[in-house]
């Protein structure tokens, strides 16, 4: 079976309203041309996982795509609040958002579990803080071994994980390089996964830091150049700090975004 | 960042917060790095009197030496100049849980006498706050596992609360025993530097108690901008100057950062 | 502190008697120069943990260098049995050989736990089976979400852990790449390490399936050309498979052993 | 390997049981691979009739394809033409636990009527064997986890049992049930592949049935090579005859081993 197709035609085959997702890609390759389909196309109910929610799904809060967020920490990196987040939140603006909060190890081993075929895995932390009284996915747990308590965090299995990756081969085997965070406990953690990529390559190179996704794995793969800006895909195309700098004005009023949202994702523009 | 100026100072809080950090870094140190004012010290540590200092970033980026103060935590850059970069179970399982790293640097927006911060929401309830903030990211796993912790934050009555709103991340808990009672294996903060002075740690009563204070600062402005009865040192010490060279060389880093 | 060292030095430094010791390598960098070594150095009562004991464990079980080992498969590989290891279970000889017995994926889930400062981690294994009640260091967890259970399986922290590696820079960073298997856990895993390294480069080059150990993972760097043979160093020199044929007949009997032993090893003769 | 002729095949019974092994492999299946007839069957296989059959050995070579017989599952040919190479967490955890190989190969010392199987040690105590073997090794996962499993041995008294001395790895325990109550979350053996035939379990009973026989072997031959009370299917099939291309193929594939 083919998995090469437009981007439409996967987000439309393999994202039903209603699904969990996850979109990772931690400060790099974050995948913001499937997020602008996903808004095109007005998903919605989406549960949405994702460390840091970041522009992305800061966008897709205030589309009115997700119902819930599952994420660690939602700020504007290095800049400020995410303000469509904060509305939601607030406000219930332009839906009611409804939120499960972890850390970043806790996000992080969630989906090592799922990537694991496991319920849950063990690991140090939550414990003492106020977090573990706001999720049904953390518990302790007592060591069979010794007197003593561990935390044990719930898989995660998204029904879709989405990622941008630099390159694929014409097998549909997908290589990232650079900061690949968490994308491939995502992947593995998934029933479906969707990936965009820069370019189609005849064979891949040596890289430093690379992750190769054989294709087994994979559901469809949309060729789109530029699809992680205004994040970077390494050896491509810069971080647009300029982009997440400006975030703060276009999203801080409803009206602004609704404006930006129009501009430069219905009227089909390039990711913003 | 806004530079808040003061008549009495010949350099910015900003600036003496950044440089009474980087002198809080040994050298050969493994150090734990955020964005902002945490990046700004360890280049700067790096670049003066701790060149073998190994900066790991949350993204993965593992001895990583960047020329410029980088935006966000995955700045290309921070990656190019990187020993390796590795992926988020290898930071926060192998590196972090395992208490390889002897520092790490956290932020607030509100903390409590034993250090206790809250970055999650201001506000009665979590479920509907007044101001819904950024969360915990890496912070709480930073707080238990590091060595030791050095919290930079800005001293006022709004921030340092004689209760917080929530616990994001544990300082201290209740006191004495709270830390090993919550497998928190790390030494927890041993130091929190404001725009007014350090404060540290009782050995015995784990209360933060002033114990220095910035050149040109009183005593009696750390207690105006503290919400719980402060404790202070006696005697209490003078934070040392920050020297030419570092002003310099603060100056250069924060022009270089693209939200500068 | 300078981690460049002779393997002489590094063994009589890091290694002592009753220590326990993990040399890993999975068919690929098997560090046989550090076992001649520590064979030479009249090593005892070590706890020696290796998921396949193949020949470098075969020959210091032989040499009387180990108490205790801990293994998942103790054959020789496509070739048949390690006799010395059969010769010291079944007639205690040269000393009495304790074992302890694992699978694969437990060890590989035991030097987890030990990378990741857990006592123990969560897997699905052993049940079922005859080994669960072989074994100290598995046991039964109850799900704190659900009505399940999983198996736990004890970390493993050797006091040294032993690998061999393509490559060192001259800041005393490692890098190994082709089979890497379980060596970065069992480095993470470990209070002190040591690498044995075909040579010393200025900078490294990517490579597929790459792993570099920063030098602070690391007590002691020691040039060992040819320090993985009868194994193979990718991009070095290939596996001599002819070695592990031989071997079938040179472990056979006590006799022929300590020939071998006299002349490869105590001889100072190169890895056979 | 030793080869065992028979006056009345043209093949010998590992070339049987090779091409038995290959043809019960689809394309398109994720296979894992062990060394010797698994190894070679499945390379006949993606040269014949399973282009797209992907094969992983215990070592991380994902996808690979080999043009030669591996003597061990390092070899480096297996690397170097293999898509890519993973960690050991890797392929235990995010691919054989999480059941996502579709099919598994394994060997036995001895095994019984449910298929289980012992390759530990022979004798009365595991503390003193009479024999001591390799081991688990991957065995007991990939008995558990691979979506099903095909075991290759000899038949013979010595090694189909009514009871084994230990039990390494979980075919079906002691029946319906077992597997779900361990936590066995593939099918089992759904086949082993002797030199005298092919058993496959009663989907009630679990019980192994002999439902093929090798060109030229009769029933009483399985009967007298079996620790049990070998139950015969009716009507029981014969196993096709290899072709000569899958002879051909194997008979260059096992001259390519280093062990030949």
């Amino acid at each position: 079976m083919n998995k090469f197709m437009a981007l439409a035609g996967a987000i439309h085959s393999y994202v039903c309203d209603g699904d969990t997702i996850a979109m990772e890609g931690f400060t790099h390759l974050i995948p913001f041309a499937a997020a602008h389909e996903i808004i095109r196309q007005k998903k919605r109910n989406l549960t949405a996982v994702r460390l840091t929610p970041d522009l992305i799904y800061d966008q897709m809060i205030g589309a009115g795509c997700i119902k819930k967020l599952v994420f660690s920490w939602g700020g504007n990196p290095g800049v400020g609040s995410l303000h469509r987040f904060r509305d939601a939140t607030q406000n219930s603006w332009p839906v009611a958002l409804e939120i499960e909060e972890h850390t970043h190890a806790g996000l992080t081993n969630r989906y090592i579990a799922g990537a694991s075929g496991l319920p849950f895995v063990v690991m140090r932390g939550y414990r003492g803080t106020d977090l573990m009284n706001q999720t049904e996915n953390v518990a302790l747990i007592q060591s069979p071994f010794a007197d003593e308590a561990l935390t044990a965090v719930a898989a995660l299995n998204p029904d879709v994980t989405i990622i941008h990756a630099q390159q694929a081969d014409r097998l549909g085997n997908v290589m990232l390089w650079g900061i690949t965070g968490i994308q491939k406990e995502a992947v593995f953690a998934a029933s479906k996964v969707i990936v965009t990529v820069e370019e189609i390559v005849e064979s891949f190179e040596p890289k430093f830091n690379s992750v190769v996704l054989p294709s087994v794995l994979i559901n469809a793969i949309c060729v789109a150049p530029g699809g992680a800006s205004p994040s970077y895909a390494m050896d491509y195309y810069e971080r647009d700090n300029s982009q997440y700098v400006a975030w703060q004005e276009v999203g801080k009023n409803r009206e602004d975004f609704e404006k930006w949202l129009q501009r430069e994702v219905f009227a089909g523009g390039s990711p913003s | 960042m806004s530079h808040i100026e003061s008549s009495t100072l010949t350099w910015t809080a900003d600036e003496m917060m950044t440089v009474a950090a980087s002198n809080s870094l040994k050298d050969g140190n493994t150090c734990f790095v955020g964005i902002g004012i945490p990046s700004t010290a360890a280049i700067l540590a790096k670049s003066t009197h701790a060149p073998g200092l190994i900066l790991i970033y949350e993204s993965g980026t593992f001895n990583t030496n960047p020329q410029n103060l980088p935006l966000s935590i995955g700045d290309g850059e921070l990656a190019t100049k990187a020993l390796t970069v590795v992926s988020l179970p290898d930071v926060f399982n192998y590196w972090l849980q395992s208490g390889r790293i002897d520092i790490g640097f956290l932020g607030a927006a509100q903390i409590d006498k034993f250090g206790n911060i809250n970055t999650t929401f201001i506000g009665n309830t979590y479920k509907s706050p007044t101001v819904r903030l950024p969360g915990a990211g890496g912070a709480p796993e930073i707080a238990g596992s590091c060595k030791e912790t050095t919290i930079i934050v800005r001293q006022s009555k709004r921030t340092f609360l004689d209760k917080i709103d929530f616990i994001t991340s544990v300082g201290f808990g209740t006191g004495p025993g709270y830390r090993e009672r919550n497998d928190l294996r790390g030494k927890g903060p041993m130091r929190v530097i404001t725009d007014l002075g350090i404060l540290e740690p009782d050995p015995v009563t784990c209360e933060l108690v002033l114990t220095h204070l910035h050149p040109g600062v009183t005593v009696e402005q750390a207690i105006e901008n503290t919400g719980w009865k402060l404790k202070i040192a006696s005697p209490i010490k003078v934070t040392a100057e920050p020297t030419s060279e570092d002003l310099i060389k603060v100056r250069k880093l924060v022009a270089s950062s693209a939200n500068s």
